[in-house]
């Protein structure tokens, strides 16, 4: 065992440049502040300072984390190589090891509404259906590889099908979910059969363009749906006519996302393991072979399409019965920025990693309200830092594994 | 006997550049057939006209399995092609990394199997069936090309000589009629070269027929009932190996013009 | 134990962690949400009413609070997002407040009242103006220290016909809920006077970099005077390039604009503009005490919704401090009944909660102010 | 008639705006095949840094010119420092990484770099003084254009010039190319491939401060957003033209700008976006490549 890496006077200073590079970095925009009408300049050097230090302090545990890991690696490697299985720390164990695992998360789903208040319950419905929306956009981008920046579009046609129907005719919940699935598969295929031809990033912009194009018409078409000021007072989910307080009602509502966030996990999985899936698989990973393979990538292309926006269109409705009222404002490239950051943080194609990765992407902003004001720079810095420490995501994807006869 | 693949007059442009000039071609069943030439002649471009990565300019391509009516294959796409009976490899190993060797043989048995989203969702009786017939005829394969151990492995993780043989492995899968092959031993040490060329002779054992491409001509002259030569873009010679390695426009083409010359 | 065990044990730590946060721990005070866009792009007309209602709420607390309780500011951020503003609500709501002066937009208000009535929790927004809002007297505790769309776009209207006397009216919007619902209103009160023509209609959207196209098709419109839904950043651009190219016809906008910003943003170009607000309020008292004490912490001047944010909370905290109770039937009752002066004067509500004494003027700007003319 | 060169005018303002951006997008995007979503922040950044400048440098009552320079090259060099900083921080790390991981990490640094300078300066929008100077000799025309339009116009002209021959004729240039086709070929033959990444970026970065300087000037005011929505725009110029390709930023930007100015004036403001989008959908799909992108045949 060698002794514990140290830090050199080169790493230190190597860090005080940094320190000096953020502070000169910094400089105009956290220190001065300028008042341009009145002409008048503050001078915040303090600011300054801070912004020294701290970036110095962070540059130095870069620096000793890399040697500590830089450490490691030589020691792994002079061990024998099946120890190599522990370089992957987030690596899943086989499936009947997590079996108590998921028992004491499932428990801790079902206790949740009688521990915690209606306000955490709410929350916790919200980051339930990015689940079911993570999981949709995985069937387009983790697994059939094709980079979707509009998927929000289908989440609003969703939504506006419930919406409108209920205004309209008042349409309610569980006829509209089916309706609002098959609506977005629509759509779907509808925006899949102009940008078949096109390849990754061409596919990026377009996709990015159809969602803009779904949100302008919706928010300018007023005779179809009211502009912006939207549609109110959507009713939440029924239970056989059941009168429920409002209290009761978000319960309700949680275990109902529950159930089709399961019933999402459920079908997501399974189309993995199918022939369909393995098809979706191949065309990610190289669409030539996949063809020569004899899959018609044009229909794998669609079924992805429609089948991710499926899903959108369900969690659209359900998102119209839990806000009970929608506008276009909740339809933005964010949005769908936001989904897509949790497949991949996720780890594209890995269904597990996206569940837990829309759960901390969800609940973190609720984390960070201690840090109020600092929130969003704090997910946008979590975001990178994320991407670096783990690109490929939080779990390494896993294929099924088969057993074999012997 | 009626050949298994006709192609006459096949024309590939390339902008002003023409890759295949009036290329005839004729397989019979159960033959292993070379495609021979120099870098460049345009052996690969046949083979993906063939496949129906490329659309040709021009010609007829027809595969006639026995006993069945004949199929047009020019203008079809792909994944027709393949599903016709056609299944191929490529030159620079195009598996799918990150599914596991397995998979990816399963992957080859797409265009023999009919599942739909409905029965991936709800599994029913012929579904389960089907998948695990599937899985039985894949592990056959990968016990055939002794990969069988390695079925959970990816197939990022296999050694060259091993992803050689899986892309085999998956391109059988598809069952076709003709496996095309696109340079099988390139890269490979005589040990796994005679594995090969005994899995090649197992496979026409099985009455397939195969056209393949390789620049190995020990092999090629072991291996071969026929063998066709191109040089820029066109048929040159064919015959047995015996009449290839004596004709004239083959020596020149291969030893160059100097010696004509001389 | 595996990392995996490891992974998963931190994400449940994480939302038991998370849940712990909401649980506040009781205490003697009296509990008032706020809530609004403090983040993203609408939270300039989001924060300055949190730093008004703050303000007020320091001033309760120093003299000893509300019958000597102090009150407890509650901050949501609800982005002007419905459905954050409906996870705010229940926040807020299952953390016990007693009354919230919010939300900032129309759209979230609309989303997040069932949560408020159910709860029988009050809400005085300063800024949500969509007449629909309360119409039906669904809500009948939700009031609001701001005149509604239809009041506002009569007063531009009538201006615009009576003073102005435009032959031709071009009626321009920002595409979004305050802008568009208070074009809309107007579009239909030109259409029924039937002394003027409505030469165009049409959404500018927000954020563009340039305007000129737009502005080319005013001039083209022939139209004699133009009214603008929306805020002050597309307002200054709009009226700074129609300038530019020399259109000189009068520009008549809403309160979304009737602030310092719009004249620092726009300019020289900014004089003549008109703009409908709150009757006039510079002289009075506590406008003046408290654009002071904003001024003092934050050396600028105060932005959007300012007078409204301090109005509701001077009206919510006056209300509470009289019904000696913090029900909400009875904190309702005194808002309807009893007069409290605010910022725009002396007001109270009617009986769907709309401010009686809260008109519209209009002001036009004069050397770089806002100066009443009617 | 008239109306018609009024809007072609608003048009070719609108469309050089996008230019100026949309030539750092890429840029970027031609050496390391990366959608830049950060890039419209540094044309943010730029713009703040010049606005910081001006007003310091104004109280010296510098005359007008001097300010613009001293302005335009701080702008330049801050968002030069900055587009450097964000490329070693967030994207170095991530090079052969799976293909969307520096996304999502540039999505991470956009939303990062919007909230600093929230916090950092205001969430309210900012007057911006029009510091270029009024050309006397355009006061007849001043119905159909004015000086900031035919500064940018002209500058992202000049620009868009200086980018070829750079790219075309230098020594930097042919390395930013090679490192463009293949990047370990690039490093094997000599070049420093690090050092041409940080040089693409911070050249972009400086280029969208100039126009940040202009842009704003010509608008007349600035918050933290203006970066993300004209970004989003000047990226879908710069794929319509072809993405990867300089003068297709440039053809691609004047065709959104003109589409956007005639539907406004001939349809309607109100769809504006949705024809810029529509078109944009139609091109890509009888071009999948964009209008000057090389459409390739995947090499089998």
């Amino acid at each position: 065992m060698k002794s514990p890496p140290m830090l050199t006077n080169k790493d230190v200073r190597h860090a005080v440049l940094t320190g000096f590079w953020f502070m000169f970095l910094t400089f105009p925009l956290l220190v001065i502040k300028v008042n341009p009408t009145e002409q008048t300049v503050t001078w915040r050097w303090a600011n300054m300072l801070w912004v020294g230090g701290v970036s110095a302090v962070i540059a130095l545990a870069c620096r000793l984390v890399a040697t500590r890991r830089a450490g490691r690696a030589e020691l792994l490697r002079q061990m024998p190589a099946q120890t190599t299985h522990e370089l992957h720390p987030f690596a899943l164990p086989s499936r009947d090891r997590l079996i108590p695992l998921f028992g004491v998360i499932a428990l801790f789903f079902i206790v949740f509404p009688f521990v915690f208040s209606a306000y955490q319950v709410n929350i916790m419905t919200t980051a339930l259906m990015y689940v079911i929306l993570g999981l949709g956009l995985n069937i387009v981008v983790g697994f059939a590889g094709l980079l979707n920046l509009g998927y929000v579009a289908f989440y609003a046609v969703g939504a506006y099908t419930y919406g409108l129907l209920h205004f309209h005719f008042g349409l309610g919940f569980w006829a509209a979910l089916p309706i609002g699935g098959l609506l977005g598969a629509l759509f779907g295929v509808m925006l899949g059969f102009p940008v078949l031809r096109l390849r990754g990033d061409y596919l990026a912009i377009v996709t990015l363009g159809f969602g803009e194009i779904i949100r302008l018409i919706l928010e300018n078409w007023r005779e179809f749906s009211q502009g912006p000021s939207g549609i109110a007072n959507i009713a939440r989910p029924g239970l056989f006519g059941i009168d429920m307080s409002l209290e009761h009602s978000l319960v309700y509502q949680y275990y109902l996302t529950i159930a089709i966030a399961l019933l999402t996990i459920f079908v997501v999985n399974r189309l993995r393991d199918s022939r369909i899936g393995r098809a979706w698989f191949a065309l990610r990973e190289d669409d030539i072979a996949c063809q020569a393979m004899g899959i018609d990538t044009t229909a794998a292309k669609l079924t992805a399409f429609a089948l991710g926006a499926a899903w959108a269109g369900m969690a659209g409705v359900l998102f119209a019965a839990k806000t009970t009222f929608i506008n276009p404002a909740s339809f933005t490239f964010m949005e769908s920025a936001i989904i897509l950051c949790i497949v991949v943080l996720g780890g594209m194609g890995s269904i597990i990693g996206v569940v837990a990765a829309a759960l901390i992407l969800m609940l973190l902003p609720e984390y960070l309200r201690a840090v109020a004001e600092y929130r969003m720079l704090a997910f946008g810095a979590i975001l990178v830092v994320m991407m670096i420490v783990r690109p490929r995501g939080l779990t390494s994807q896993t294929r099924r594994i088969y057993h074999l006869p012997h | 006997m009626h050949p298994l693949l006709t192609v006459s007059g096949l024309t590939m442009d390339f902008g002003g550049i023409r890759a295949l000039d009036q290329v005839d071609l004729r397989i019979l069943p159960e033959k292993i057939v070379a495609l021979i030439g120099p870098n460049g002649a345009g052996k690969t471009t046949l083979f993906n006209c063939l496949t129906g990565m490329y659309r040709p300019t021009g010609g007829h391509m027809a595969l006639t399995p026995p006993g069945l009516p004949e199929r047009r294959l020019h203008g079809l796409p792909p994944y027709r092609i393949t599903a016709a009976g056609l299944a191929r490899t490529f030159q620079n190993i195009r598996l799918f990394p990150n599914m596991t060797v397995l998979e990816n043989v399963m992957v080859g048995r797409h265009c023999r199997t009919t599942a739909k989203v409905f029965g991936a969702i709800f599994r029913p009786a012929a579904t389960v069936r089907e998948e695990q017939e599937t899985v039985d005829r894949c592990l056959a394969l990968l016990e055939r090309i002794g990969l069988v151990d390695q079925a959970n492995e990816y197939a990022q993780n296999l050694p060259y000589g091993a992803q050689r043989r899986l892309e085999i492995a998956r391109a059988l899968a598809t069952s076709p009629k003709l496996l095309l092959l696109d340079e099988p031993a390139a890269g490979m040490n005589p040990q796994e070269t005679v594995e090969l060329e005994n899995l090649i002779l197992s496979i026409r054992e099985d009455g397939l027929s195969i056209l393949l491409i390789e620049h190995d001509m020990k092999l090629v002259m072991r291996l071969s009932d026929h063998i066709f030569v191109m040089d820029y873009g066109r048929m040159i010679a064919e015959g047995t190996p015996d009449e290839v390695r004596r004709h004239p426009a083959v020596i020149r083409a291969y030893l160059g013009e100097v010696e004509a010359d001389a | 134990m595996s990392h995996a065990h490891f992974f998963l044990i931190g994400l449940a730590t994480l939302i038991l962690s998370v849940g712990a946060t909401g649980t506040a721990p009781a205490s003697e005070t009296i509990k008032i949400g706020v809530a609004g866009a403090h983040s993203g792009d609408l939270a300039p007309y989001g924060l300055p009413s949190l730093k008004a209602v703050q303000l007020v709420v320091k001033e309760i607390n120093d003299q000893g609070g509300i019958h000597g309780l102090p009150v407890e500011l509650l901050v949501e951020d609800d982005g002007c997002k419905p459905e954050l503003a409906t996870n705010s609500a229940t926040k807020l709501v299952s953390s016990g407040v007693r009354a919230v002066i919010g939300h900032i937009c129309s759209g979230a208000t609309k989303a997040a009242l069932p949560i408020y009535h159910a709860a029988k929790v009050l809400v005085i927004s300063p800024s949500a103006t969509a007449p629909s809002l309360n119409q039906d007297g669904e809500y009948p505790f939700f009031f609001r220290t701001i005149a509604t769309d239809d009041i506002q776009a009569k007063t531009q209207v009538d201006f615009a016909l009576q003073t102005l006397k435009a032959g031709k009216i071009a009626v321009l919007h920002d595409k979004g809920d305050y802008g568009k619902g208070l074009a809309e209103h107007a579009q239909s009160l030109i259409e029924q006077s039937g002394k003027a023509q409505m030469v165009l209609f049409e959404g500018i959207t927000p954020g563009a970099v340039d305007y000129s196209a737009v502005v080319q098709k005013i001039k083209r419109s022939e139209a004699e005077a133009l009214l603008f839904g929306g805020y002050h950043p597309e307002a200054s651009k709009l009226v700074s390039q129609m300038r530019q190219k020399r259109i000189t016809i009068p520009l008549v906008s809403d309160d979304g604009i009737k602030n310092d910003t719009f004249i620092k943003l726009a300019g020289k170009d900014a004089e003549g503009v008109y703009a409908t607000g709150p009757a006039d309020v510079a002289s009075n008292p506590a406008t003046k005490l408290y654009r002071e004490k904003y001024k003092q912490i934050e050396g600028t001047d105060p932005g959007a919704f300012f007078n409204n944010a301090v109005a509701a909370a001077l009206a919510l905290t006056n209300a509470l401090a009289k019904a000696m109770s913090a029900d909400a039937e009875a904190v309702a009752h005194v808002l309807r009944t009893e007069k409290v002066a605010t910022p725009f004067g002396p007001i109270t509500f009617d009986a769907k909660g709309d401010p009686v004494g809260i008109g519209f003027s209009l002001y036009q700007v004069n050397n770089g102010q806002f100066v009443q003319i009617r | 008639m008239e109306y018609f060169f009024e809007l072609l005018f608003s048009g070719l303002t609108r469309g050089s705006i996008y230019a100026l951006i949309a030539l750092g997008y890429t840029m970027v995007y031609g050496i390391i095949g990366l959608i830049n979503f950060a890039h419209g922040e540094m044309f943010m950044i730029g713009a703040f840094t010049a606005l910081i400048a001006s007003s310091v440098l104004s109280i010296y009552h510098l005359p007008l010119p001097a300010i613009l320079v001293l302005a335009g090259l701080a702008a330049a060099v801050w968002a030069g420092a900055y587009g450097f900083t964000v490329e070693r921080l967030a994207y170095r790390p991530l090079r052969g990484a799976p293909r969307l991981a520096p996304l999502i990490s540039a999505i991470g640094m956009s939303i990062f770099l919007q909230n600093y300078v929230l916090l950092a300066q205001t969430a309210d929008f900012v007057p911006f003084p029009s510091l270029i100077p009024e050309f006397a000799f355009l006061e007849p025309y001043s119905a159909i254009i004015n000086s900031s339009s035919l500064t940018i116009l002209a500058v992202s002209t000049l620009v868009m010039t200086a980018l070829t021959l750079l790219i075309l004729y230098t020594r930097t240039g042919k390395a930013m190319r090679a490192t463009a086709q293949d990047q370990k070929m690039a490093l094997l033959v000599g070049i420093n491939v690090d050092r041409i990444i940080s040089f693409t970026f911070v050249t972009g970065s400086a280029l969208a401060a100039i126009g940040g300087l202009l842009i704003a000037s010509h608008i007349g005011q600035i918050n933290f957003a203006i970066g993300f929505i004209a970004g989003i725009k000047a990226f879908t110029a710069a794929v319509l033209g072809g993405i990867g390709s300089i003068p297709g930023a440039v053809l691609g930007s004047f065709i959104l700008g003109l589409t956007e100015a005639f539907a406004t004036g001939y349809i309607s403001s109100d769809y504006e976006d949705l024809f810029a989008f529509a078109l944009l959908v139609l091109i890509l799909i009888f071009r999948p490549a964009g209008l000057l992108g090389k459409a390739t045949a995947e090499k089998v």
